[in-house]
């Protein structure tokens, strides 16, 4: 019988206050940070009694970069914020300069954003899958199922937009180039696949008891708490919140598609994983239906501009669902080349405001899984 | 539909003599935003987060935006021995440092509306109020703009930098920020220098 | 002993070697990396460990989390000003004989980052890189071609001699000074001990072939 | 105080196709998919400036999908919930690691290992890694496309491309780069040079092996190892070269019809 402890002293109330409290440096190197991240935690025994995240170990400066360079020359960058899901990076800032300069894009441009964006949203949550097992310990076999999927969904990338995790894509009012010959067979071959690595990851994952025990119940916070701190994405919809850029902005064309979203009800990292699982069979959904109903035309504004942009006077935030959460650009533009002001709204960044609250009273080792389960990468986080 | 009109309206009726003023958007994103006096910032906040028809609960952005010293040029009248004559005259516009919060709601699923407020001057050490308090999604992006803008936020629960070191000195996203210049002479890496060399 | 020699004994079942080589070849097939990820180019370091690169085949597949069991530091992504003094104290803590790889343009220069206010402009100026592997982020394929260029290093190296490899000298040191955060930037801005700006090459602009 | 095994609040995986019955259609007029009244979706914000653009009409879709099946629907309360021995989570997805090991003797779709080097996987037409010059014809000096008019130079964001035009003795500019270097520590390969190219002079390479034991004058490309001749391309792209060759064709034509009427004019 696997006995897990009691977490109903969600306080730091009834530590005993002759215990000496332990302070632990976890990170920046740490191999369940996820990269570059730090805490500083307070122990009481092995209880978390305090928890201070410590940033700016990967803050490369990418604001003050594009402030600097033009307004394309900031797609490739944008691609290394988040880059496990460049292309929604890229669509985010994309739509971001089309409400700037007011710009439309064709039909088949935003099908085929949609289909980039799904697909993004499809390995990152494989890739999420493998590395919250790892934080659990099983480092090795869910990566492993994983990574050997995701691969399968970064040739479909590599082969149209030239680079396996760096794509550069999107352009304002558009897409760079179109699909190779076979593209489309070779992704609905793939989507048509997916399923079954999904059942496959389901049965090796959901009904785990050990997993069980180590998530549900393990990090859980209210709805409102959630949304005042700003959560998003699939964190803040396992707390049960109905919020989903993608209904609630209807940007793209994603009103034309039928799928649900996932709501979880105990706001646990438990739900957070499920989320993901569910969130992939959804993409699948629209994926489907994207590649059947796709229709022919440019993919690009001829109005576009490529060099030399300079949107009229003004500012705009676009923001999107990226599969992290909220993920937005806010610009400023004066008339010039460059953006006056380039701003990023990282999910990962914003999402981690909880964290403490998330952790404190657990064990130090579920702080590894509630951090694994808020899905951050440090190249958001600090920018 | 609620006009950002109305909502100014209905602020400086729950909020008395609370200065509120719309800055219009020329661009095509038509997202003007609300600029508000930093001593009523808070009490605004908690109105707009608090009212059953607005419900702005969910702060999603918050940034710094730094505003240089501009010099306008103007057509000024001056009385010259008698005489109305138009001379031009160049007045320095001070500069200002501002936070930018945008605001949605996600029980009423509405929004954005973008709230400004400004500080009085662009010194070290300015500051504004901060919405921590109101919404905790402020939190780190305010030490945000604490870190690299150099706005100091009262009110706020941790007033640390975020992402520089903490004995770090300036704010590099202020505009006229200088980077350290570690290129050292001779490195011929960098690109710019070789082409000096060239030409 | 001559090559030809050697070959003459092998064929009557004579094997005959050298220290240097039975040295050199046990290490070159056991370099443990540590797992020890900076930005993008740490996701395509795991693919390259993962099913379809497979890293193991090289002998190179336990990533250790800890600095203590490693030789082999790659160093995948880019270096901040903030993170540097991080990344040369966990060299230095690092058992002799030990190996760094720069994966990525970052790494080997800042790359496209080199302009920020806060990144270092290439992790040699702290530390001695055994191989650059350019890319960003390099494809698995490089990361591993980068791996096997390096135990074709290991397979070269002296224990004695002059020419001895760095970690058989005693003279040569296994810590390298840690930067320091100052108020605005690392000071020193590099280690003059291993590394120095390059000279400015006045005579001609084209730049001679690689000496790989 | 601990208390004893937890029974999972989920039990066995949720079926791929079994939704829960609160499946609503999610589109906004009921049917499945709908088209624009206009050709092209409008990306602009729609709402009229000073309006807030409220996202969702009144008639919001019922959204949601719970990531825990809710009680009853899958035996999901104590009473309902079919016997699982405990453990059985445990034994299920051991066999699919199982599954996974024999699989990979025999099952293609498990055996996905490239044994690089002796292996290479070919790299789809688009793929790219860092850029090299394009010449035609079989002198890399000569023919080369390039006309140092410096775009790429210009455009390319990290700033890893100088170019140093020749001149000719009066001094003019002499259509030819003296140098074009390409510092490859700092490319970020993001072909944005070879978007920009108005020549099609510059174009990206595929993967290649770069890695060098040396910093500086190994990374620094000039023009001699950055020159690939016009057949290189057609093997590396062979769509885009051919795509290229009759631009640049019809362009060539097109120069020489205008310089026929010009002479003739004369």
């Amino acid at each position: 019988m696997i006995a897990i402890p009691d977490c109903s002293f969600n306080t730091t109330e009834n530590r005993d206050p002759a215990a000496e409290l332990l302070e632990l440096s976890l990170g920046p190197q740490h191999p369940s940070t996820h990269g570059v991240f730090r805490m500083n935690a307070v122990l009481d025994g092995e209880t978390v009694v305090r928890l201070q995240p410590v940033f700016g170990y990967l803050h490369r400066n990418h604001e003050k970069i594009a402030e600097n360079v033009s307004y394309l020359a900031s797609i490739p960058y944008t691609d290394r914020l988040d880059y496990l899901c460049s292309l929604t990076n890229n669509w985010a800032y994309a739509l971001s300069v089309e409400k700037l300069t007011g710009l439309d894009v064709p039909e088949r441009a935003e099908y085929i954003r949609i289909i980039l964006a799904e697909l993004t949203r499809l390995q990152n949550h494989t890739a999420f899958l493998g590395f919250l097992l790892g934080d659990m310990g099983a480092w090795g076999t869910a990566l492993m199922y994983g990574f050997r999927q995701r691969e399968k969904v970064l040739d479909l990338f590599e082969s149209l937009t030239g680079s396996r995790m760096m794509s550069n894509y999107m352009r304002f009012g558009g897409c760079r180039c179109d699909f190779p010959e076979g593209w489309l067979e070779q992704a609905r071959t793939v989507i048509d696949e997916y399923p079954e690595f999904l059942d496959e990851m389901e049965q090796l994952l959901v009904s785990n008891e050990i997993l069980i025990s180590r998530t549900q119940g393990v990090g859980a916070i209210s709805p409102e708490r959630a949304i005042n701190a700003g959560l998003s994405g699939p964190i803040l919809r396992a707390t049960g919140v109905d919020y989903d850029i993608r209904k609630v902005d209807r940007y793209g064309i994603y009103d034309r598609f039928s799928f649900r979203i996932p709501i979880g009800d105990q706001g646990d990292t438990y739900d957070r994983m499920m989320m993901r699982l569910l969130e992939m069979r959804e993409s699948l959904k629209i994926l489907k239906a994207a590649i059947d109903e796709i229709p022919d035309g440019p993919i690009v504004n001829p109005k576009a501009k490529l060099r030399n942009l300079r949107p009229p006077e003004g500012e705009a935030y676009g923001r999107i669902e990226s599969p992290k959460g909220e993920l937005g650009f806010y610009l400023i533009s004066d008339k010039q080349p460059q953006p006056y002001r380039f701003r990023v709204r990282p999910p990962s960044l914003i999402n981690l405001t909880l964290l403490e609250e998330m952790s404190i009273g657990h064990k130090i080792a579920d702080v590894m899984v509630i951090l694994g389960s808020i899905d951050i990468v440090l190249g958001e986080v600090d920018r | 539909m609620l006009t950002l009109e109305t909502i100014r309206d209905r602020i400086l009726e729950a909020v008395p003599d609370a200065g509120v003023e719309i800055i219009s958007n020329p661009g095509p994103s038509g997202q003007d935003s609300l600029l508000v006096s930093s001593g009523h910032g808070l009490a605004i906040a908690l109105f707009l987060r608090d009212d059953p028809e607005l419900r702005f609960d969910y702060c999603s952005n918050v940034t710094g935006v730094d505003w240089l010293d501009k010099t306008v040029k103007e057509k000024v009248i001056v009385r010259e021995d008698d005489e109305d004559v138009e001379t031009q005259v160049e007045r320095v516009v001070p500069g200002y440092l501002e936070v930018v919060y945008h605001l949605y709601s996600i029980s009423k699923k509405h929004g954005p509306v973008v709230l400004r407020l400004r500080t009085a001057d662009r010194n070290e050490g300015v500051e504004l109020p901060s919405l921590t308090p109101v919404w905790k999604s402020a939190e780190f992006q305010e030490r945000e703009v604490l870190d690299l803008y150099g706005i100091r936020f009262t009110g706020h629960p941790d007033p640390t930098r975020l992402l520089m070191w903490e004995n770090f000195e300036g704010h590099p996203m202020r505009k006229d920020y200088c980077a350290p210049d570690d290129d050292e002479p001779g490195d011929p890496i960098t690109a710019r220098e070789r082409k000096e060399e060239a030409s | 002993m001559d090559h030809q020699l050697k070959k003459e004994l092998g064929k009557q079942g004579i094997h005959v070697t050298s220290l240097d080589s039975i040295y050199n070849w046990a290490r070159s097939n056991s370099m443990w990396p540590m797992q020890f990820g900076l930005a993008c180019c740490a996701i395509e370091m795991i693919a390259a460990t993962m099913a379809r690169y497979d890293l193991a085949r090289f002998g190179a597949e336990i990533f250790r989390p800890s600095p203590r069991q490693s030789d082999l530091m790659i160093v995948a992504g880019t270096v901040t000003k903030k993170m540097a003094p991080t990344v040369v104290r966990l060299y230095n803590q690092m058992p002799e004989p030990k190996y760094v790889i720069a994966m990525g343009a970052c790494a080997i220069s800042g790359g496209p980052f080199r302009d920020g206010y806060n990144v270092v402009k290439g992790i040699d100026r702290y530390i001695p890189v055994d191989i650059y592997i350019p890319g960003c982020p390099p494809r698995p394929e490089a990361l591993i071609d980068g791996i096997m260029k390096l135990q074709e290093k290991i397979h070269g190296q002296k224990l004695t001699g002059p020419d001895r490899a760095r970690h058989a000298d005693p003279d040569s040191p296994g810590e390298y000074a840690v930067p320091g955060t100052e108020s605005r930037d690392l000071l020193p801005r590099f280690n003059p001990c291993i590394w120095s700006p390059p000279a400015r090459q006045t005579d001609s602009l084209e730049y001679p072939e690689s000496k790989i | 105080m601990t208390q004893l095994y937890q029974q999972p609040r989920i039990n066995g995986s949720i079926q791929p196709n079994q939704e829960p019955v609160t499946d609503t259609d999610m589109s906004l007029n009921g049917t499945t998919k709908y088209h624009h009244e206009t050709e092209v979706s409008g990306i602009a914000d729609p709402a009229p400036a000073n309006r807030l653009s409220s996202g969702v009409p009144d008639a919001v879709p019922e959204t949601r999908l719970s990531a825990r099946p809710t009680a009853g629907e899958y035996g999901n309360t104590p009473e309902r919930r079919p016997f699982r021995l405990p453990g059985s989570g445990i034994v299920q997805g051991m066999m699919v690691t199982a599954r996974n090991w024999f699989g990979s003797y025999f099952d293609r779709k498990r055996l996905v290992t490239v044994q690089y080097p002796e292996q290479q996987i070919r790299p789809p037409e688009n793929s790219r890694s860092i850029p090299f010059l394009v010449y035609d014809g079989d002198d890399p000096d000569a023919g080369l496309r390039c006309v140092a008019c410096h775009t790429c130079e210009k455009e390319c964001p990290p700033q890893a491309i100088s170019i140093v035009g020749e001149r000719d003795e009066n001094g003019k500019p002499a259509r030819r780069p003296k140098v074009f270097d390409i510092d490859i520590s700092v490319c970020m390969g993001c072909q944005i040079c070879a978007e920009v190219c108005p020549f099609d002079a510059i174009k990206m390479d595929h993967y290649l092996d770069h890695s060098s034991l040396e910093n500086f004058q190994s990374l620094i490309l000039g023009k001699t190892r950055l020159s690939k001749s016009n057949a290189y391309f057609h093997t590396i792209n062979s769509t885009d070269a051919t795509a290229v060759d009759a631009r640049l064709e019809a362009d060539r034509k097109k120069k020489e019809a205008a310089r026929q009427k010009r002479a003739a004019a004369k």
